[in-house]
């Protein structure tokens, strides 16, 4: 299969402190894949750098083939390239169905659209609708963001981002906040996520990273510790040491 | 080379009577992220109240400056807990320039009322008075002395803001007033405290910039775009900050008016757009978003 | 009947202090006058214009006509609000005495404006022609950069050098300067032995004086004169000792010693508790008035308001600041200009008259475009 | 558990029909519970049900419309958020809100509650990652460097009533450990609103489940944690062997 | 598991969100509401329409910064560069070459839009206090440009002599201002209903974004000062249009008209009426400029401790201004309704 995000000797340091050190790695079409790693490690770095958010101080991103490590990080968006943010960051006095809708009209490119209705914008209300489906909104699609409990506005986020058609979709803690109980709900909608794109999860939920990931990337003070199938890395003493402790099984 | 070394030396005069009159709008703009457009105003009434002290009631130069600060400050702090006290937060700054705008308008049509809409004038001191020399240069010696003032007043602040934890506090309280109180912050003390610091120096550079930004009822509004463009240039909320944007605004605009006189305001404003450029969030990073 | 004056001024806001001026010499002459002319009550209506801001202007003086039904209009302190009512009183044929606005150009622009005060041509050519008798060689101006500043420099360009000066520097400070040490260094390094300078009354004057003072030019010798506005009798007391010697010309002094004058002063202190805001707008106003009321009796009740200027054309009459006459050509007043410096008058700073330079009519009108 | 029987270390919380909301909208809908001194209490529910505003309105951040709560005795429901953490209520709320525009060791300072500067050592001890970056922004961390700096600055008061909010979410399990540890270790009362069932049922002595602003049971941890029906009903949730 | 979703429908229905349904449906009725009490004061105050008109060509200049403040989150005391540009254009064009009022509307609007989009881009990658700095100089330059260009301006003495053509070949602007008013209410009319049109484009939904969060609007994809400079493009258009309708219907152009002051005074008018709400900027103005028309013409002294203490009371009783006010009447109406 295709190779979707290529990422080469990644590095990135603030001031003195080294935060990402020659990172490499490649997502394929069908990637499940889940980084993990000790607090501060460098997971939400990496994902930054990759999204563009801040750039890097070495290293090359490909995304889909294309050299993206200058483009700006809309361009990257637009090119397919989405994250959702470890925490919810949503426009707080727009309602639920509003953000999913300026979600997919910018997807489209139909935002400089001066004279133009929202309502009457076609296919809109349709998708939109699938999409409020899909997270359990629907009954809050009226409801301004800022009165929603947190776990929504987690399920907001993932919306969010799948309303952008990723190629490759990057999860930042999605479940962090949202209950054990509603967190099959996302798990749900990454199944249903077409095969051919590539999904990479930063989560700290080990029951979750385990029910997710086929393969497991594990960082640790900014360097790539070691990476595997989720067995592999359960029993992989290391992994124990630094991150996962004495508690957690695989299952 | 003696024309550059005039255009300093005047520069940084300017440069320091600018800063001692805007530091307070620094302080509650920047710390208390207050869009404080009435900080003319607080200014102008201890300039007012420094001139009847020294003028009316004869009192000397150095009493009526306290006196100004004093009575400045007490006025204010009833204005800080009906008024203030329910705009903070950032999500108010519309309403804090409406508020401040309108208590702006109030001070100066009482001022009017009760001083006349004439120039008013601070005595200075014999010792103020005349020039001093600095090699091929003679500057007022009044400037000299606000120089020394604003030093003074520079590594104070710096102190009290960086070193205390009253600093600390207060910029936790102001970062998240809620979760500063869950903390045992006092916050509301602290904010009257601040509030109390950034109108007495308000005051104190109403009193000493008097012999430059004269006083009149419309002090109040006429120059505070420059206090803005101060603060804005160095960063809102530092004190260094205000101090170098001060400065290099007093430099760039000396030199502008002798070089090329006939664009001097031109000038002025061209490099303020060009340091904004350069600098987006001030000399200093400021710390109001 | 009613005759309504409508009168747009100031009375709020930064230059508050010149409506006040108007309406207390409104005030005085109608004391002094009476109310009525013949049949007819004289009323005044006050509309308040704060800044320049012509559009304003007009409006407020389209409502004057249209819903108060003036038959003159009278105030106008900046030049753009004054010229701003010129379609206005052509199509209404209603005669605007202007109190203050000095532009020479504005007299120009319609038939019916007649104006009481002065116009910088007219109190800097004489200014120009003493530097020059006075063997100075090299001088400098320095105006604030706004329309009536540039007439002054180019009034006293234009003399000086006709009369055999040199002017080696011509600055135009921006009208918000606050610091003026620039200037006078370089004023200082220009080698000049005088300065013209003119700025329009208000607080960057106080900071000009001062500077002049604190920057060493008085002592280095640099001699300095300017249109009156620099020394305007309500800003000395702020001024204070900085302003004593400040040598100015203008047309009236609070102190001008002449009968009329005292009565006038005499007047005002009855009137308003004391003669402290008493200044050249005051003048301005009160002998407006004065031609408001000639137009009326001229009418005999009736107000046609080309006529009415018509008849007032060529008019002299003895005022508070000396002898006026209208020029029935600019219909501008041609004046005495005084030579003053600043004293202490038992105590008090006034501008004490040195010397008069009678008939000094508006030679900027019809000079620019 | 470590509270000696009769000990007079202060810490009993009593809260009694505790009734609070944003504004006028109401969240909770009279909750009564108590935690005797040294006492542990988790405080259990879905998503949305109002643990977080139930710990909220107890230090002062929300509309409170009935009801009382009393510390040792003392009536806390009058007072103001700061007077109620000088009365030895500390607080870890869910969103962290670490002061962002400070550093690391000043965000510490706020918490000291007026101990000395030295004590500071005892978070970096506690968290050496901390340690390392008490230089940097606040703002600067990463998430789980703002969860521990969030709870090292409550503990730094040495409250008498700890009230944390969801502290290990965003932390490594490691990292979980130590805190839960360290936690055990405190000789504090303290209420936890927890997602990792597990590791609050078996922290805590005793549990209160909430729905929709109301207590709907409450006992004994240990019994909670074998009984798989109450789990699933009021949390939904079946946990690990 | 039980549904979340029913659970949280409840939560949601009892905070759901009804200022905005009601914003709608407000703002639905307020154009036309607006167009006929316009209607209605040329009648009711015949006498007046010279500050009726400065109220109509005012309200569009504040609209203008409605568009940029209240839906692009733009901070600026510099909109009156745009205005001033756009009257000084229209009254250049007007005295040297042509002088149609709908040629001179174009003009203006064509000047203020492209100032705006060339300033726009200059400046609008700053935010807060320093891009409101940048806004205020932007405006004492363009000032400061039209004093100095004294040929074509007039420089302080204001650009005199603008003498419009009659409306359409028919319409003279005479003294008594009705041609003067019906034109500016007119234009009014347009420029709200088009304004609304924009604000309620993908393009409006966009803005809002970028005024709440503009980092996440680039983590869709879009770029936040592209949008930005867009609106401030769109909203220059409006502000250079009031400004050339003053110039036609006050036939002069004063530095003031460029000015901060003039600026500052916009933006107290809008928060008056309330931000975000397009008709809160006609109120706004109307309100400001009524009130000080009316305590000037009594007390020109003091009417500014008036307008203060004004300012004062409507911050602390009437938060989101006058317009939030009338919201709240309206749904405290509609509550009763539903209740009985
Ligand atoms: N702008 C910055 N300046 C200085 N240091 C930074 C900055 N951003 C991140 N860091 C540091 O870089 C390190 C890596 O942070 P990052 O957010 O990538 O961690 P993470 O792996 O996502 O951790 P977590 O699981 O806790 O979210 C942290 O120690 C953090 O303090
Ligand atoms: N600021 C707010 N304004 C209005 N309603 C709010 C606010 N914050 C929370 N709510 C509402 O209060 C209810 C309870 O919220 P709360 O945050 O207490 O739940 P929680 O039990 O802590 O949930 P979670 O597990 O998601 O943290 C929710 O319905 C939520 O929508
Ligand atoms: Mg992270
Ligand atoms: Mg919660």
């Amino acid at each position: 299969m295709t190779a979707l995000l290529e990422v080469e000797g990644l590095s990135k340091n603030f001031g003195g402190l080294q935060v990402a050190s020659d990172l490499s790695m490649t997502l394929k079409a069908g990637d499940r894949c889940a980084l993990i790693g000790p607090n501060g490690a460098g997971k939400t770095t990496f994902v930054n750098l990759v999204t563009g958010v801040i750039p890097p101080s070495a290293g090359t991103i490909r995304l889909d083939g294309r050299d993206v490590t200058r483009l700006p990080a809309a361009e990257r968006v637009r090119l397919g390239l989405i994250r959702s943010f470890q925490v919810a960051r949503l426009f707080k006095s727009m309602t639920v169905r509003e953000h999913l809708e300026l979600a997919v009209l910018q997807r489209d490119r139909r935002t400089f659209r001066l004279f133009a209705t929202v309502a009457r914008t076609a296919g809109l209300a349709d998708e939109v609708a699938e999409l409020l489906g899909s997270m359990g909104l629907t009954p809050v699609a009226h409801t301004a963001v800022g009165s929603l409990a947190y776990g929504q506005q987690r399920l907001l986020e993932i919306a969010l981002a799948l309303a952008m058609k990723p190629k490759v979709l990057i999860l930042d803690e999605p479940a962090a906040g949202v209950p054990h109980s509603e967190s099959q709900r996302i798990l749900d909608a990454i199944d249903r996520l077409p095969e051919d794109l590539a999904v990479l999860m930063i989560e700290h939920d080990m029951d979750l990273v385990f029910r997710f990931a086929r393969t497991i990337v594990v960082l640790a003070q900014g360097r790539l510790l070691c990476s595997g199938t989720a067995k592999e890395i359960a029993a992989d003493p290391r992994v124990r040491e630094v991150y996962l402790g004495s508690r957690t099984n695989a299952h | 080379m003696e024309t550059m070394f005039g255009i300093a030396v005047d520069g940084v005069a300017y440069g320091m009577i600018l800063f001692i009159i805007s530091v307070g709008l620094s302080v509650t703009l920047g710390l208390m992220r207050v869009v404080n457009l009435a900080h003319g105003a607080f200014a102008m009434v201890g300039g007012y109240v420094a001139s009847y002290a020294a003028q009316t009631a004869g009192l000397p130069y150095g009493v009526a400056l306290v006196v100004a600060v004093a009575l400045t400050v007490l006025a204010a702090l009833p204005l800080e807990r009906l008024l203030y006290r329910r705009i903070y937060g950032s999500a108010n700054e519309l309403a804090q320039v409406l508020l401040t705008i309108g208590l702006t308008f109030v001070i100066v049509a009482g001022i009017n009322y009760l001083f006349g809409p004439t120039l008013k004038r601070i005595p200075l001191p014999e010792l103020l008075t005349g020039t001093v020399e600095l090699g091929p240069k003679a500057i007022p010696t009044h400037r000299a002395f606000v120089i020394g003032a604003g030093a003074a007043t520079l590594l104070g602040l710096w102190w009290l803001l960086e070193r205390t934890d009253f600093g600390i506090r207060l910029r936790a309280a102001v970062d998240d007033p809620a979760m500063a109180a869950a903390l045992g912050i006092r916050t509301e003390r602290l904010y009257l405290a601040t509030f109390a610091l950034g109108t007495g120096l308000a005051a104190l550079g109403g009193v000493l910039g008097a012999e430059l930004l004269p006083l009149e009822p419309y002090y109040a509004i006429r120059y505070i775009v420059l206090f803005l463009a101060v603060v804005a240039v160095g960063g809102a909320g530092s004190i260094f900050g205000s101090a170098a944007a001060a400065l290099a605004l007093g430099i760039v605009d000396t030199a502008g008016k002798y070089l090329i006189p006939n664009f001097g305001e031109f000038f002025f404003y061209a490099a303020l757009i060009l340091i904004l450029f350069r600098w987006p969030h001030g000399f200093f990073k400021g710390r109001a978003a | 009947a009613t005759i309504k004056v409508g009168v747009v001024a100031p009375f709020s806001g930064p230059y508050g202090v010149v409506g006040k001026t108007f309406r207390e010499a409104i005030e005085i002459y109608q004391a002094e006058h009476g109310k009525t002319i013949g049949n007819d009550t004289v009323e005044f209506i006050y509309k308040d214009l704060d800044q320049a801001n012509p559009a304003q202007s007009k409006a407020l003086s389209q409502e004057l006509i249209v819903k108060e039904k003036v038959s003159f209009l009278a105030g106008y302190f900046f030049t753009p609000d004054a010229l701003a009512v010129a379609p206005l009183i052509d199509e209404a044929n209603i005669p605007c005495v202007i109190f203050n606005a000095a532009t020479s150009a504005i007299t120009e622009k319609s038939p019916r404006y007649v104006r009481t005060s002065f116009t910088l041509w007219q109190n800097t050519v004489p200014l120009a022609e003493y530097m020059a008798k006075q063997g100075i060689r090299k001088a400098v101006s320095a105006v604030s950069d706004y329309g009536p500043g540039i007439d002054g420099e180019t009034a006293f360009k234009t003399t000086f050098e006709k009369h055999g000066g040199t002017v080696v520097d011509t600055i135009r400070m921006p009208m918000k300067s606050t610091d003026f040490a620039p200037f006078m260094q370089r004023i200082k390094d220009s080698g000049a032995e005088a300065v013209y300078a003119f700025l329009p009354a208000g607080p960057p004057t106080l900071a000009f004086a001062k500077a002049f003072n604190d920057t060493g030019l008085k002592a280095a010798g640099i001699k300095f004169f300017g249109p009156g506005d620099l020394t305007q009798e309500p800003d000395l007391p702020a001024l204070g000792d900085a302003a004593l010697g400040i040598t100015t010309f203008f047309n009236y002094s609070r102190a001008h010693d002449s009968a009329k004058n005292k009565a006038f002063l005499a007047k005002h202190q009855e009137m308003f508790g004391s003669t402290d805001t008493v200044t050249f707008s005051s003048v301005g106003a009160y002998d407006g008035v004065h031609v408001i009321y000639q137009m009326i009796r001229n009418g005999g009740g009736k107000i046609d308001g080309a006529k009415a200027v018509d008849s007032v054309k060529g008019m002299s009459w003895e005022s508070p600041r000396g002898p006026l006459t209208i020029d029935p050509d600019s219909r501008h007043v041609t004046q005495t200009i005084y030579l003053r410096t600043v004293e202490k008058v038992d105590g008090k700073l006034e501008n004490v008259e040195k010397e008069a330079f009678p008939n000094q009519p508006d030679y900027g009108y019809k000079l620019g475009k | 558990m470590p509270t000696d029987p009769g000990g007079k270390s202060p810490g009993s919380l009593e809260v009694a029909d505790l009734r609070a909301g944003y504004g006028k909208t109401l969240i909770l809908d009279g909750i009564s519970f108590s935690v005797p001194a040294g006492g542990r209490l988790a405080l259990l529910g879905r998503n949305g049900v109002g643990k977080t505003t139930t710990l909220a309105t107890l230090v002062g951040q929300t509309t409170r419309h009935g009801g009382g709560i009393r510390l040792d005795g003392v009536e806390l429901g009058g007072m103001s958020s700061s007077a109620r953490a000088a009365a030895g209520l500390g607080y870890v709320p869910q969103t962290r809100d670490i002061f962002k525009s400070l550093t690391v060791e000043e965000n510490l300072v706020t918490g000291l509650k007026g101990r000395p500067r030295c004590a500071l050592e005892e978070a970096y001890t506690l968290f050496p990652r901390l340690g390392e970056r008490r230089r940097n922004g606040g703002g600067d961390l990463s998430g789980g460097e703002q969860q521990m700096l969030s709870v090292a600055r409550a503990l730094l008061g040495k409250p008498t009533v700890l009230l944390l909010d969801e502290p290990l979410e965003g932390l490594a399990p490691v990292i979980c450990d130590t805190l839960m540890a360290a936690l055990s270790g405190l000789d504090m009362t303290v209420v936890l609103v927890e997602q990792q069932v597990d590791r609050a049922l078996e922290f805590a002595d005793r549990v209160v489940f909430l729905d929709r602003g109301r207590v709907v049971h409450a006992g004994p941890a240990a019994q909670a944690r074998t009984d798989t029906a109450l789990l699933e009903r009021h949390l939904g949730v079946v946990l690990a062997a | 598991m039980t549904s979340v979703a029913e659970r949280d429908g409840k939560g949601g229905a009892m905070t759901g969100h009804p200022p905005l349904a009601a914003r709608r449906e407000l703002d639905w009725i307020g154009i036309p509401l607006i167009a006929a009490a316009g209607l209605a004061a040329y009648w009711l105050l015949p006498d007046d329409l010279a500050l009726l008109t400065r109220i109509a060509a005012s309200a569009l200049f504040v609209l203008s910064l409605d568009l940029v403040l209240g839906y692009g989150g733009i901070a600026t005391l510099g909109q009156a560069a745009m205005f001033g540009t756009g009257a000084y254009a229209a009254g250049i064009v007007a005295v040297n070459w042509n002088n149609d009022p709908f040629a001179m509307l174009a003009v203006g609007g064509l000047a203020g839009g492209l100032l705006a989009l060339v300033t726009g881009a200059l400046i609008l990658h700053a935010r807060g206090l320093t891009l409101l700095m940048l806004t205020i100089a932007v405006g004492q330059i363009v000032q400061e440009v039209a004093n100095k260009a004294r040929d074509w301006t007039g420089g302080s003495d204001g650009l005199s002599g603008i003498d419009p053509a009659p409306v359409l070949g028919m319409f003279r602007f005479d003294m008594f201002g009705h041609t003067s008013y019906l034109f500016a209410l007119a234009v009014l009319v347009v420029g709200l209903v088009v304004a609304r049109r924009i604000v309620r484009s993908p393009f409006g939904l966009a803005c809002r974004g970028v005024k709440e969060d503009p980092l996440r609007i680039s983590a869709i994809g879009g770029s936040p000062k592209a949008y930005l400079v867009v609106l401030y493009a769109v909203a220059g258009v409006f502000a250079g249009v009031a400004g050339a309708l003053t110039a036609v219907t006050s036939g002069i152009v004063g530095l003031d008209s460029t000015g901060f002051s003039w600026s500052a005074e916009a933006l107290v008018m809008l928060v008056l009426g309330g931000t975000g709400r397009l008709y809160g900027a006609v109120i706004g103005t109307a309100a400001f400029m009524g009130v000080h028309h009316v305590l000037a013409a009594n007390d020109p002294y003091h009417w500014m401790a008036f307008i203060g203490l004004f300012l004062i009371g409507i911050v602390l009783f009437l938060p989101g201004g006058i317009v939030s006010g009338v919201e709240r009447l309206g749904r405290l109406r509609r509550g009763k309704e539903g209740g009985a």
